[in-house]
């Protein structure tokens, strides 16, 4: 599956000065600002239109030389990067101000499930395709009146010999209207304890059957969807892992899945603002209410940036960061929701004016401490994984 | 003397507010009026008009039912609980209050249009982002018997919808309060997308001419005189946020009890049981700090400053409470628009800037308690 | 048991006029100081060492009176007063300033419950040497290794035929060591349901087996003690109630405690001297974060005195506080450790000094959340019993 | 790099020092000097003096193995966790990060008098109840080749024992940092009863001369000296509280596991679960401030504020949120004398006044922070 034109990357210290050089001959000027909002991201797919020239250039050179994922095994798409390298990597795309050639579920967290759980046939499959940003993928955990209890999954996928017969409603499913593939959590066996009869299944999204609803929240318009199953038709060959044993899978990518959010609560609306919302805001000086919450604000959100330093430092000298991952979390989404909360006082009625665009983001970060894993379960994770009390 | 308990008038008060409140705003109402990109609602007004509630503080010689601030918080409340659009607290309260402390026959005749709903009112205060009616900047010059006006005035509540405006502006005398017709030429609103649905508007005065009729007492006492207004409107503002407050504990209580996860009703979550309960005893507190403003604004509206500010400085801050709680514990589905919970949010975060947010509050008492 | 001297106070609107006269003429001049500490406190007892002539000679007019129980029945040594009397008792005593005549538990605790469940014959015995400040009395519920779970009873009563033969152990017995009687839980079923196999027993303190010790806490010295039952011999006419149900008496005193324990909470320190804390302290003014702190605490303060105003005037409109009284003491021993937290702040290094006296207080707080049914019991209670939310 | 996990060496540092504090300095320790009125230990600083803890910080020219202020901190913290008593903060770490900063034989023979444990120190700033060092009204008059001072200092944590003083005081050329013998005449100490039970004095400075040799560094440059050694001890001091948080966390989670109320143990119920994992996040979070602010004083001491005031302000706060949980977790023993937790509660206290409280270093904060 490896292009012909797919470039060597040796692990030695020229390795630096090779991919600066890289990224100096590939890299279009237009994707040098360093943009990283929602309007920057290619998400890649069938039906994604490209916002210039530029962004296909960049995919498709990135996406022939392994670098939409780095780290995966060249076979499968990727550039065969080391740890190491790949740190090198990330710090010379920093340094030129490139954009991310690519960002998708497909490479967050599929892939990482594929790579440890998938047939050599499925990754030969379905890894590439994401590499090259031909097919976007969506997940489909949720379901309506299941929330924290994500085991409890009712959607089923009825064995019909040749074939899934798939019948249930997913939710939370984030832009699964703009989705090829999904890869969803179905019930394969109804009699076993809840745990034990979940199968990690994909399913392509232009299956007769399929549909979907956009999500409305209330901060606005949403990337979140509802999905529909309908008597769907789906191969044998698409259970990834032991069928029954989907719940092995989904553990190993929400604990993925919560690391990546912690570390993205963190950069919405980073650390760096506050000084500037509070000597912006009328009453920052005279408030000592206001005041006194931005400086313990600001003195937690230190703490918090200094902690996911460390657990990155403990993570490349090989400690994985496990359980404690649910502090990541717990404690980032809620210092985010408090950063939120002194962001519209500050604003004072200004703030008020949904067009103003702070409110939106403000009422968005509710969903932080809900979405993968709430604040509650991930208290209770600590309490029981990392303290050991009972429960 | 000024017991802390509600009389059986109040109480039926309460119960005939509920009964009209639910039948025509409940929370679907408001939700229908923003789908329709709407921010009055006229015949809900005047329902409230027929049941006497935009006179409950207007003098009976004007022709109102003149039931004191307590009563009007009675309504108050229940309409932060179904969080009803109305220009109630405008009106029927900040100005009414203002009106009826002037010996002056205009003034009657305007009480009296507020109790027979011809008209409605806005309050301009506001210059910057935050409220701070000390600082007033908007320009009142004097031209022959009357006054032109410049500057400009922001988060007028109401300011889109109302028919007449008082304004409070800076003249070489002082402080002057006006009364006038919102359509005055010279006069433009901006009307803004206000997270709660409501209307909220910014007024550019752009040498707008007024009356020497049009002033309100004596140049140099107007912000003496809206201060009564004001904290009248904090009280009652207070009293909504409760309302809000216990509607949405309420709704929060009755989905703990029916929602289950790993096979329990969430409910049976202690850790959930003494967050609720937490929360029931904030709502309670605030509960007393509201009716101890009602009372005192009722017996010495002089002497009321220090428990309207701790009634707005408790009551916003648990209604945000109760509205981050609710959120949280309903999880997901607290979040889609399609549930009220993010209503109740928004109309919080709407009262806790209105009229002085919680620091200005604290403030306030921090001072008259000598720190 | 009234004395020949005992004067009829009418319930007309004459009662003010009449208390007040009777008030100028027995309160000696040196009891006018409107003093309630510690050191001015009469608790009476057969040991009490009275701290002036006029401390004996108030207690004996008051006691004479029926005024050291206004509201008891004169039968038993009160002066048989309305509610609403004593209410005006209460205002002109504070006009006077003259100081409370007799304190006890006996007053507070165990009086209520033997007008409530005692025998004839016992309110004739215990009670007017109550009223009469002869005989001091202490409490026994608490167990070593109880806690919160009071009905986890261990000490027992065992029925010998004509008496009960007491051995055990009870702590947090304040003024243990200075009470001339105790009244006590018991067990005298250890077979039945916790709940229903206790005793609320009288004991005499000067009995042969019984023997106390000082707690010393935190903050210092303190009034607890723990209280050994070693085969002590009681009579069994010291049972109040029915044997076995104990229990019921415990519970209504329970909720009398945990009320005055959150009204005590809020006068410990009371509202008024926060500004004076804050107007002291070198930072009150430069420091927005003690400032924004002393703001909240003292907003919240008020709101807490508002609320004891309204469950007051609830009480004497009839309507009885219940299980609200959870409430008012979680509420109120919170915001008082809160205030002694501030308190400490504010005092910088100088509140260090354990000669300061502001230490001491401040770590006596600590146990307010504690006594009386800790703060998550409480919270507990509120969700059972006002939310009725399962448990 | 700065890389914010601990070195093989540090933690093999750890290890050797909670042997040395379980077996030496047990909170048990600290009840008998309490009981006897005792604020120092000579046998335990002995032991800290031969295990080479005292010249920590001292370069190896004068006998120290200068291991850097991350080795320092990890000693701190297991300190914090026996609630150890000895002269390390203000000796082995004020002192010396001040003295190894000036090129002067005087200051290495200071500094190998530390390291041998010849000499301790204390740290004489306050001058009111609260820290800041800005605020100086000590006087140092030029005397002669000297100088005499003439005023108190207040809160000098361990100076009751200490042999030599390091005292700010201003002069007309500006801060003067002085290295003078406690038993100077003149200088009376006032010994007060702290409660954690150690030693802070108060310092009456009675005409106090001084020689010229007794300044370090140049004169007006005191401040600015002596700011390395506070940041130095703040870090230390926060390293220590955090030591403190851990040991009162774990005794309480202990508790959890063990009590049983209700027929189970109190470890099985969900709200003081939430609440442990909590303390336990804080905990975390406050352990990467510390760790971050160690990195930074031995890579760039000059830079290191910001981080410092982090830790200590998150340090101050995580340890009396531990202790007071501790005791509200336990219950009534968690209030007695007989038990441990008091001592923690305690010296949390202290260190949340000791070298600036939390609003003092979260001003600093917002301060390199732009607000």
């Amino acid at each position: 599956m490896t292009t012909s034109t797919q470039p060597e990357f040796a692990d030695t210290p020229e390795f630096r000065k090779q991919i600066r050089a890289w990224l100096e001959e590939n890299c279009p000027e237009d994707m040098r600002d360093g943009a990283s909002g929602e309007g920057a991201i290619c998400w890649g797919g069938k039906t994604w239109e490209f916002s210039s020239p530029a962004q296909k250039l960049w995919l498709d050179r990135c996406g022939a030389a392994g670098l939409t994922v780095p780290t995966w095994p060249r076979a499968y798409g990727g550039a065969g990067l080391s740890r190491a390298q790949d740190k090198i990597l990330k710090e010379e795309i920093a340094e030129l101000g490139a954009r991310s050639p690519l960002d998708s579920f497909g490479i967050w967290m599929l892939g990482p499930a594929l790579l440890k759980f998938g047939s050599e046939e499925q990754k030969q499959t379905y890894l590439p395709p994401i590499a090259r940003g031909e097919i976007r993928w969506c997940q489909g955990y949720s379901e309506p009146g299941a929330g924290s209890d994500l085991a409890g999954v009712q959607s089923r996928a009825e064995d019909r010999g040749d074939h899934w017969l798939v019948n249930g409603q997913k939710i939370w499913t984030s832009y699964a209207d703009k989705a090829d593939w999904i890869f969803a959590l179905l019930r394969t066996d109804r009699d076993a304890p809840k745990h034990k009869g979940i199968s990690f299944i994909l399913m392509d999204m232009s299956s007769k059957g399929v549909s979907t609803r956009p999500i409305r929240l209330i901060s606005g318009a949403s990337p979140f969807c509802e999905t529909f199953f309908d008597d769907v038709e789906v191969p044998k060959s698409q259970v990834v892992g032991d069928v029954n044993r989907g719940w092995d899978v989904a553990k190993y990518l929400l604990t993925h899945e919560r690391e990546m959010i912690s570390a993205g609560g963190q950069t919405m609306g980073a650390g760096r603002a506050l000084g500037a919302v509070l000597a912006d805001a009328e009453t920052g000086q005279s408030d000592p209410v206001l005041r006194a919450d931005a400086m313990r604000t600001e003195v937690d959100a230190l703490a918090m940036e200094m902690t996911l330093e460390r657990y990155k430092d403990q993570a490349e000298g090989g400690q994985g960061v496990g359980d404690a991952s649910a502090m990541l979390k717990y404690a980032g989404t809620e210092l985010n929701k408090r950063r939120l909360e002194l962001v519209m006082a500050a604003g004072g009625s200004d703030a008020l004016d949904w067009d103003d665009g702070r409110a939106p983001s403000w009422l968005r970060t509710k969903a932080n401490s809900i979405e993968g894993g709430t604040s509650e379960v991930m208290l209770s994770i600590i309490s029981r994984r990392i303290l050991g009390l009972p429960g | 003397m000024l017991k802390l308990i509600q009389t059986e008038e109040e109480i039926m008060l309460q119960e005939a507010a509920r009964g009209l409140l639910d039948r025509s705003a409940p929370v679907s109402r408001l939700r229908e009026l923003r789908d329709a990109n709407q921010t009055r609602d006229d015949a809900l007004w005047q329902e409230m008009v027929d049941a006497g509630w935009a006179g409950i503080l207007v003098p009976e010689s004007a022709g109102g039912a003149d039931m004191g601030h307590t009563a009007a918080h009675v309504l108050a409340r229940e309409m932060g609980r179904t969080l009803a659009v109305s220009p109630f607290l405008s009106t029927a309260v900040m100005a009414a209050t203002v009106l009826r402390r002037l010996d002056d026959p205009r003034c009657q005749a305007a009480l009296a249009q507020i109790a027979s709903g011809a008209r409605t009112y806005a309050i301009a205060v506001d210059e910057g982002s935050k409220f701070n009616p000390e600082r007033i900047e908007l320009m009142a010059e004097k031209r022959g018997n009357g006054y032109v006006l410049k500057g400009e005035k922001r988060f007028v509540v109401d300011g889109g919808n109302a028919d007449h405006v008082l304004v409070l502006a800076q003249s070489k005398d002082g402080p002057c309060l006006f009364d006038l017709p919102a359509d005055r030429a010279g006069l433009r609103r901006n009307v803004s997308a206000m997270i709660d649905s409501r209307d909220a508007a910014r007024l550019e005065f752009d040498d707008v001419a007024v009356s020497g009729d049009e002033l309100l007492g004596a140049a140099g006492d107007g912000r003496a005189l809206l201060r009564y207004g004001l904290e009248a409107g904090q009280a009652a503002l207070a009293a909504e946020s409760t309302g809000l407050a216990q509607a949405a504990f309420a709704i929060t209580t009755e989905y703990l009890k029916e929602r289950k996860q790993f096979g329990v009703t969430i409910a049976s979550f202690q850790a959930l049981q003494h967050r609720a309960a937490h929360l029931w005893c904030e709502i309670e507190m605030t509960t007393s700090a509201v009716l101890q403003a009602g009372r005192i604004l009722d017996a010495d509206p002089d002497a009321a400053t220090l428990a309207v500010s701790v009634a707005k400085a408790r009551a916003i801050d648990t209604a945000q409470l109760a509205a981050r709680e609710g959120v949280q514990m309903h999880g997901g589905i607290g979040m889609t628009d399609a549930y009220d919970m993010g209503f109740y949010m928004k109309r919080a975060r709407v009262a806790a800037e209105w009229l002085g947010d919680y620091g200005y509050h604290a403030a306030q008492v921090a001072q008259l308690r000598g720190f």
